[in-house]
């Protein structure tokens, strides 16, 4: 059955307005969970707030459960959803990159986004920012094209690099994870810093 | 006194829900970095039309007269404004202000931010995907790119963050 | 009963989710999972068999006979089960079909109906089932193709 | 009982069950059986070999003919227009995207009997309402199409037009297999639509 983009062919605007409808749901979902602030999301990297860790995971654990489980149920058919396409090169100097960029400015593109929407300055910047990076990307993308386009995968499943099942890896990655969670805590009281987190 | 914010897993399921939603509706995950470009490349487009032409880069954004704003991220992204602000005013959270470490001056927050900023998207563009975009959506559909971004980003965080210290703690 | 108290939205969430796996998976009116698998044996070819070969098959053997009329069968054998294609899966054929253990054979002087009805029938976990059917060059290309041997035209 | 262990419970527990579920990548039959049995019972999903040569002699851009056998058969001897997907790759990941091509009827054909007919019960099981099987396959076409001639003294109208469509459509069948293997690749790589890209990600 879905995913329904792939069973009926969409008018633009009804495309358009399911991107705005989940764009919003994904806002609001980022701006409750305390994203915009860009020293609760610092925070993970000092070990006084580990929030990002505990709601990136669940969320991605949440929506992995949750579509293996409609596939399973024969609603929703996983050959027909998108899967990111592995640059090796590519995937690991951008990641370096963004994790520099991450600890600087405190935000990502989208944590940025709705901090700015409810009115921080430096996410502004950092939207601005962003939008410097973008234009440079683009100026300079004929010098790292190779880089960019090198090593290329495609789109690789890891539990079939692996060579298990998918609902066998989700609970592995789910026992990592749940682990992880205990020690995130911990982690809040040996570095905590009421100074710093009753500010935020 | 602010309200305090959603208990982390609860808006962790939430955000899950949301990111199963777009999957289930689209056949794709969530993204942010992927609108700031389409408004780059359409700002691009509108300056300076035959810079766009020659590019390889912009040009593909463009061929058969297509329109970079009218784009699944580019809508997607002022929803996320939009909920922001929303969720913004519930717990009214919504004020013009600067957040830094109190050590730190406003202009060395503003910097960094704008430098962060410029990091970030850079290695987004180049990653095919943000924290969003790459990592989490990647993670829910099990792909390797989206593990293997994931690690790189809060590993090379974890490291950085040494240098960084003063701006935070 | 403290317990419950404790955890119980715990228990709720995947009682839920544990009933309607179990749904899923047990209820037998329902396609199952992996397509691919259950196509299998069209691919190897190994799910038709000849008149004169059936009665090789180990186990006892279920004729059934998909035509509406019993001419056709009734040529191969007589202890042949007559149920029309269309109400194979009625409450009282269906039954039939499931107690059955051994192989289940299908006829139709149609051999594309029971070609489709043995896809239907696989996919829904029947894996000891067969076409019954006698012409077996069915799928060869019986023919030869004359290119003509004018001179090619302009392309 | 804090948040973190109840949803640290929740979450193993609902990771094992997956990690029991038989999990896989591959499709499964989405439609109810009794619906499939229906539509699979139907008889407007057959298509005599004429209505085909029609269609063929038409260009009918609405209608893609599909090609089940080997590669190789289909490289010796195809209907004009067709594109090969082979039976045993029916069920791998972009066949779907192939059939979901916004066609309003993908008619599929082998040799005979058995390979189409399967594939129409895979195809409507996957819900691909737009499938449709050539009756009798690539035998029955030169049965009737490539061998056909009039024996008779006079010709009715209906038949007349019946007649002149099959020499039409066997006409083009035979330029089109005559040509040399070179071209004629050429001409097949360009009528094979690629697997339309899944659209998504932050690119």
């Amino acid at each position: 059955m879905g995913p329904i983009s792939s069973l009926i062919t969409m008018p633009e605007w009804l495309d358009l307005l399911i991107a705005l409808l989940i764009g919003i749901g994904f806002g609001f979902s980022l701006e409750q969970a305390g994203f915009s602030s860009s020293r609760k999301l610092a925070g993970m990297f000092y070990g006084y707030d580990t929030t990002v860790i505990k709601v990136f995971f669940t969320a991605a654990i949440v929506a992995l459960i949750g579509s293996q489980l409609l596939s399973y149920f024969g609603l929703l058919n996983l050959n027909l959803v998108f899967v990111n396409e592995f640059y090796v090169a590519a995937s690991i100097v951008g990641g370096v990159i963004m994790g520099a960029g991450f600890i600087m400015g405190g935000f990502c593109p989208g944590t940025g986004l709705c901090a700015l929407s409810i009115g921080k300055i430096d996410a502004m910047v950092f939207f601005a920012g962003g939008l410097t990076g973008a234009f440079l990307f683009a100026e300079t993308y004929p010098l790292i094209q190779n880089l960019a386009n090198g090593s290329y995968k495609g789109p690789v499943k890891i539990n079939e690099v692996l060579g298990i099942s998918p609902g066998l890896f989700a609970f592995l990655l789910i026992i990592a994870a749940a682990a992880m969670f205990w020690i995130a805590e911990v982690a809040e009281k040996k570095f905590a810093r009421p100074d710093i987190t009753n500010e935020i | 006194m602010k309200n305090r914010y959603m208990n982390p897993y609860l808006a962790g399921t939430m955000l899950g829900l949301v990111l199963l939603l777009a999957m289930f509706l689209a056949g794709r995950g969530l993204g942010a970095s992927g609108g700031l470009k389409y408004c780059v490349v359409s700002i691009v487009g509108a300056v300076d039309r035959p810079h766009v032409q020659e590019s390889i880069y912009y040009s593909k954004y463009f061929e058969g007269g297509k329109k970079p704003l009218k784009n699944w991220l580019t809508i997607e992204i002022l929803g996320v404004v939009a909920g922001g602000f929303l969720s913004g005013a519930v717990s009214n959270r919504l004020t013009f202000k600067i957040e830094k470490s109190p050590k730190i001056s406003n202009t060395r927050r503003l910097i960094f931010a704008f430098l962060g900023g410029v990091f970030f998207v850079y290695g987004a563009q180049l990653a095919r995907g943000c924290t969003s975009g790459a990592a989490l959506s990647g993670m829910a559909v099990l792909s390797v790119a989206g593990f293997v971004t994931m690690v790189a980003i809060f590993g090379s965080a974890y490291l950085f963050a040494w240098f960084f210290r003063k701006n935070w703690i | 009963m403290e317990i419950i108290k404790k955890y119980k939205e715990v228990i709720t969430v995947v009682l839920i989710v544990l009933i309607l796996v179990l749904i899923r998976s047990l209820g037998v009116n329902h396609f199952k999972n992996d397509a691919k698998r259950w196509a299998e044996p069209t691919i190897k070819q190994s799910n038709t068999i000849t008149i004169e070969h059936y009665g090789t098959l180990p186990g006892k053997k279920l004729v059934i006979n998909l035509d509406k009329d019993v001419s056709g069968i009734s040529q191969i054998t007589m202890d042949g089960q007559n149920i029309p294609a269309d109400s194979i899966l009625s409450k009282k054929y269906f039954k039939i079909i499931r107690k059955h253990d051994g192989p289940i054979l299908l006829f139709s002087s149609e051999t594309s109906v029971s070609a489709r009805i043995w896809m239907v029938l696989s996919q829904m976990g029947f894996d000891n089932i067969y076409i019954l059917n006698n012409n077996t060059d069915n799928e060869v290309f019986k023919y030869k193709f004359r290119p003509d041997t004018l001179p090619e035209p302009e392309l | 009982m804090n948040t973190r262990e109840k949803f640290s419970i929740v979450l193993l527990c609902l990771g094992f069950i997956l990690a029991l579920l038989p999990l896989s990548g591959s499709r499964s039959f989405t439609v109810k059986p009794n619906e499939l049995l229906s539509e699979v019972l139907d008889d407007n999903t057959y298509l005599t070999v004429d209505q085909v040569a029609k269609f063929i002699i038409s260009e009918d851009s609405s209608v893609q003919i599909i090609d089940l056998r080997s590669p190789e058969e289909f490289k010796t001897v195809n209907i004009p227009g067709s594109i090969n997907i082979p039976y045993s790759e029916l069920l791998d990941n972009d066949s779907g995207n192939i059939l979901n091509n916004g066609k309003t009827m993908n008619i599929f054909y082998s040799n005979g009997d058995f390979d189409s007919n399967y594939a129409l019960s895979i195809a409507r099981g996957l819900n691909f309402k737009n499938t449709y099987v050539m009756k009798g396959g690539l035998n029955e076409w030169f049965k009737t199409v490539m061998n056909s001639n009039f024996t008779g003294e006079t010709i009715t109208a209906r038949e007349n037009s019946l007649f002149e469509a099959r020499t039409r459509a066997k006409k083009m069948f035979t330029e089109m297999n005559s040509l040399p293997d070179s071209l004629k690749l050429k001409f097949i790589q360009s009528k094979h639509i690629a697997a339309k890209k899944l659209d998504g990600g932050c690119e």
